[in-house]
């Protein structure tokens, strides 16, 4: 067996999220994206394929297939919405998260019938007294969300909590990216929040939702990555340029092997962080590593394509403008590269 | 000791001003600063409304801001490429719709009338100009050519005293806006010879506002199309010879590309001084400096470039003043000077993180902004293609 | 119209000569072209046979290039930091080993002691530098202390009229060729405040030459050990007062960094040089250019770094022939032109393929001599952050 | 199964590589780097080990376990020295060549009583009337090898040819790296050859001994980069600088950080084109990527390497410097970069 390979099983699941990206999500993609509207219903869709619970186990109500279909999922996924598959994230952060606290809230989340988020310890929320201090911005599905798992501090040790999305003071966010995933700053002094796990059972909790962000993450830059080399390539294909296609042109050809190299290297890392997960092995750091390398394939994939579209890149109608702007936002939510790099540097040099 | 070394030679301490701005260009500066505190508040507001700065730009040709690029005798400051090039970096580093319709209307539209233009057209269009009452628009690329400029297709035939012009311009800078169009035209079958430039009014019967982009950045902006349906130019607004078209795009363009180069600078130094800040302010418990260490290197790499590609701006800027043929040198300042303003952009929002990405701060805007001037007026690999002939030659 | 921007800023045209040569300095790198000519053909063979350039150095001192930034009544030319950056690059786009020891001479050796020494010192010790007739070498790094030059542990003890000396000092350049010494050394318990700096001579009993560095490039200058045993030091030979020493230090590499920017600069430009003439030399069947348009783009991109790291190392140059404080600067220039160097040289090598590292052309010895200049006087990551201090500050 | 993991058997052939090397290779990298001297002790040792039939199928004589073992076991001999680590691949290419050809040279080529070595097409030797017209710089092995095989060209089509090393003028070449593996010019004018395959047959030879190369220079490159990084670690962990380890440096840790990141993604896709490759899939697009991202994390890891080490960086006994040279020297050879990128964008964007 080598790598990128799937089951039969898995081959189903893609393909079906394959066809509903093709058919429900992409023709709505631009007009979604530039009136900064939720998709609801796209997520709602999402839920009706049974993707929610693709990474829980099936001893707790999940499919369990695990990570690597998860990835694959969203590579499609991100081809076309960066912003629906952040929802689907976060949505699998709070389930991966429930899962680890024995949370009954889980149900509801695999279900989709509760429209989850989750805010990671890189906000420094604190819970005391049953309510949490802090705020954190830029969080999917921030305006929208019912139920909001929080990792915060009580008196310095990790704890889980979770809060209702009707709770909070929400402010709409004219973010860089993710337009469409209701991108929220979160004001979060003085809201009631629920204890659902504290101590190691909180931090196996958070590692966890963490682990899910950073694949996820990793998997969405590798559909925008190549969503973009894609686009480049039919535009330069078409477009013609002193007499012949622009694809023509070695420097442009050149520009989309180096694209294809780096996205194609970044997603064997993806595929891989997705594979120890599933074997139960550590897969934190090559997950990290995932998605630095994926994110950095995804701006320079996507920015290389704006440059070959010339005028035409920087207006809407050609995607690739947005998959630039979506990767510089996966960018810098769950840390950002600066928070992973010091973690990587605390596991690999200790 | 046999043949030694001139000691003469450095007889004079070289001046400081070498690298540093004049006196009187130092002052012109600490003008344009304060134009652009007191007039550019709306920058944000420009952008997110994608509402074109009209009252900044009018503030601007108030303070004879439109007017830098032409000779005294025809109104204008004849302050020339230099000083248009420090005012366009400090008005870049606030609003990039502002500074990019006054680089169009200086470096393009009343650099080129300066320099093609006779007399009697000179003396017909430069009152309106200088003053601002009329903007400028700069008509070259259209939807088949881009990069490609001689590939042009919109034609104008000559039939008695006027040429009837059909055609449309895309990706025109100002477009819904400019009351005086620069129109590159086919007046021949010849590729490059076959192209002549010509001004087109706003108010002749024909011409269009087309489709208008919607844009990453540069919302401010209007970048439109810009349809001719035959138009009637009179024979006398021809600029220059038929034929020449070419050279006066290519000729012009060196001094839009300081235009360019000068707005990268403006949008890269904003983005440094954010990271700065945001730097400056990390203090740990005790209140000790605190920052990354790589996000300070990131720094100290960002503003070394921005340093040396204003050096590289200002030389062939005073190339230009100096009536020197600076298209390598032009092609160097832009081809750098935008690269940076991208890296800087993209940094900014790596490091002030949520901050950068959230709207919370410039910098989602500064990247927006930003992407434009790697395209627009020459992109990337036409600078370097200027850049490797020039060296090759 | 109100408060119109003065028209008279522009009353001249800023002069041409601001970014170039003044006919002076360009006829002294002129002079210095010819000696690379005459005098450096055999850089391959120090660099192969790990030779030092004695004869290139020799034929240097005879033409006046040994006393540039001497001042006149100690027989130098006080040609200053601008002239000898300019020299420099020159010397070093052919011969690195030639051009460091002229570097560490006139940058650190020389500037030193004209600007810290007293009279009798500068009496003593001039005649014999400003001709070549001693060499000198400059004696700060030690074996635990390379980047945090303050923890250095050779140490100077006051014992009546003389000082004892004893330590050891690494990485010395041109330690075993050199004649006199500027060694700093301790002489008390505070990090900073107790370092002293004072002038050693090779022949005094117990200065002896140690280890001999194995390098990747830069192999006709000698890189040392200098060991210092029991070395009585008389007390005239401190240079300034006591505690000066780090001071004295970080200041003279300011002036020594612009030399390591001339340098760099001149291995980027004699990469650069290769890859033209490389590229220029590709024509397809029927003699058209034919070079690949991604190396013609690399090309551009270099060249235009060249120009614009030039201009950050002149202008840092002529703040400090201007006696400004140019820390800033000065690391801006070496950051910059440094990397440059690498890119360069290791772009030089991919594109000459099999003749980039065969040993067929320069390149892979460019690729080699190149890396020190990331290194020497001040690593990258120092440059940074003196850069990032200097922008927070 | 994921990634990275070898059958017991390949397990065993890496252990032992990775011992001999130990014992053997690296006592003695420095002197002979330094010295130019021709490690033929060394590739007798590799001999001894059967390693040269490790890609020949069974029937052929070979071992049969592909393309997996090999790149593991170069990955070993690739962190103390390239230049042995070249010397095999030359070897390597030969065998494949001569496999593919059906040439009863083999035998003797993978039992290492031969010496071979490999000259690629990219040279634009001719062939005519039984004799050569052309020459090729920095062979590997120029110096000592026995029989060469060379891809040349008849009437312009492809065609493989095997020569006598000792026929051949040759010019030793003091060159930027692979300095013990003796790299020569090759003055092929007027020598004799030996025709060996002609049409479809060469041509597959010839891809056959491309593959080879450039999985193998990629698992070289791969070694070399992770021994960069071993040496700046240990380097930075003892080296003491403003009052610690340098380790402790945040700007030093990310450079460490960053490198592993980029030889591992690197090493993603090699393993990826090994594996394609034994299962007898087209491998030739992974293989270039594999070559393009190894050489540049291995140049890129020695450059942090060299810079972390400081002055200690530039001499020659921390070998980070050696690393940087062969890393460069590893990239012209099998046509370069800009081949390699050509080649990428034909298949790519046809």
């Amino acid at each position: 067996m080598h790598n990128l390979q799937l089951t039969e099983d898995q081959d189903l699941i893609v393909d079906t999220v394959r066809k509903f990206v093709a058919d429900v999500v992409a023709p709505k993609v631009l007009d979604q994206d530039e009136h900064r509207q939720f998709v609801r219903a796209e997520f709602d869709g999402l839920a009706e394929l049974g993707l929610f619970g693709l990474c829980v186990s099936e001893a707790n109500g999940g499919v369990g297939m695990g990570y690597v279909p998860f990835v694959a999922a969203l590579e499609s996924i991100g081809e076309h919405s960066s912003s629906l598959a952040r929802l689907w994230i976060g949505q699998a952060q709070a389930a991966a998260a429930l899962e680890a606290a024995g949370s009954d809230e889980l149900e509801a989340v695999i279900g989709g019938a509760v429209l989850a988020t989750y805010v990671g310890p890189e906000y420094g929320v604190v819970f005391a007294d049953g309510k949490l201090q802090g705020s954190a911005d830029l969080v999917s599905a921030g305006m929208h969300a019912d139920k909001i798992v929080v990792a915060a501090t009580a008196a310095g040790a990790p704890v889980l909590v979770l809060v209702e999305g009707a709770a909070v003071e929400k402010r709409e966010r004219r973010a860089l990216g993710l337009a469409s995933a209701g991108p929220a700053q979160l004001l979060l002094d003085g809201v009631a929040a629920t204890s659902l796990a504290t101590g190691d059972a909180a931090a196996s909790a958070i590692a966890r939702a963490d682990l899910t962000a950073w694949i996820g993450c990793a998997a969405t830059a590798i559909g925008g990555g190549f969503a973009s080399i894609a686009a480049a390539k039919k535009h330069a294909g078409e477009r013609i340029a002193f007499g012949k296609p622009l694809l023509k042109q070695q420097a442009v050809a050149d520009k989309l092997v180096e694209a294809a190299r780096v996205v194609e290297a970044a997603r064997h890392v993806t595929w891989h962080a997705a594979r120890l997960a599933d074997l139960g092995n550590d897969a934190t750091a090559v997950a990290m590593q995932a998605k630095l390398s994926a994110i950095d394939a995804m701006v320079f994939a996507a920015d290389e394509a704006i440059q070959i579209h010339g005028g035409f890149g920087y207006t809407v109608e050609y995607h690739v403008e947005r998959h630039y702007r979506d990767g510089k936002a996966l960018e810098v939510l769950d840390g950002g590269s600066g928070a992973l790099r010091a973690l990587l540097a605390a596991r690999q040099l200790a | 000791m046999t043949q030694q070394a001139t000691p003469q030679a450095a007889a004079a301490a070289p001046q400081l001003s070498e690298f540093e701005l004049s006196p009187e260009l130092s002052q012109f500066r600490d003008q344009v600063r304060d134009y652009t505190e007191k007039h550019l508040g709306n920058a944000a507001a420009y952008d997110a409304e994608v509402k074109f700065p009209r009252d900044a730009v009018e503030a601007a040709a108030k303070l004879g801001l439109l007017r830098t690029t032409v000779a005294r005798e025809y109104g204008g400051s004849a302050m020339g490429n230099l000083a248009s090039c420090i005012m366009l970096e400090e008005i870049n580093s606030v609003c990039v719709s502002t500074g990019v319709t006054i680089s169009v209307h200086n470096s393009l539209v009343n650099s080129l009338l300066g320099k093609w233009c006779n007399e009697a057209q000179k003396k017909r269009w430069f009152p309106k100009m200088v003053t601002g009452e009329w903007l400028g628009a700069y008509c070259l690329s259209e939807a088949y050519s881009g990069s490609d400029a001689a590939a042009l297709r919109c034609e104008a035939k000559l039939e008695g005293d006027h040429y009837v012009m059909n055609g449309a311009k895309l990706w025109i800078t100002t477009g819904s806006e400019a009351d005086l169009f620069v129109v590159f035209a086919r007046t021949g079958p010849d590729r490059v010879k076959g192209i002549s430039a010509f001004v087109v009014e706003k108010s002749w019967p024909g011409v269009g506002v087309g489709k208008k982009e919607r844009k990453l950045g540069l919302r401010g902006s209007p970048t439109t199309e810009i349809v001719l349906e035959n138009v009637k130019v009179p024979a006398d607004c021809l600029i220059a010879e038929e034929g020449q078209g070419f050279t006066i795009a290519l000729d012009t363009l060196d001094g839009g590309r300081l235009g360019i180069a000068s707005q990268a600078l403006g949008i890269a130094r904003a983005a440094i001084d954010l990271i700065r800040d945001h730097l400056a302010a990390r203090v740990d418990a005790k209140g000790r400096p605190n920052a990354s260490q790589r996000d300070q290197w990131t720094l100290a790499d960002l503003a070394a470039d921005l340093d040396a590609y204003r050096f590289l701006t200002w030389r062939a800027a005073i190339l230009r003043d100096n009536h020197v043929r600076c298209s390598t040198e032009a092609a160097m300042a832009k081809l750098s000077a935008s690269r940076l303003a991208n890296r800087a952009a993209r940094a900014a929002v790596s490091i002030l993180g949520i901050a950068g990405a959230s709207g919370a701060t410039t910098a989602e805007r500064l990247l927006r902004d930003a992407r434009i001037t790697e395209i627009y007026e020459g992109a990337t690999d036409i600078q370097r293609l200027v850049i490797a002939r020039g060296l090759m030659a």
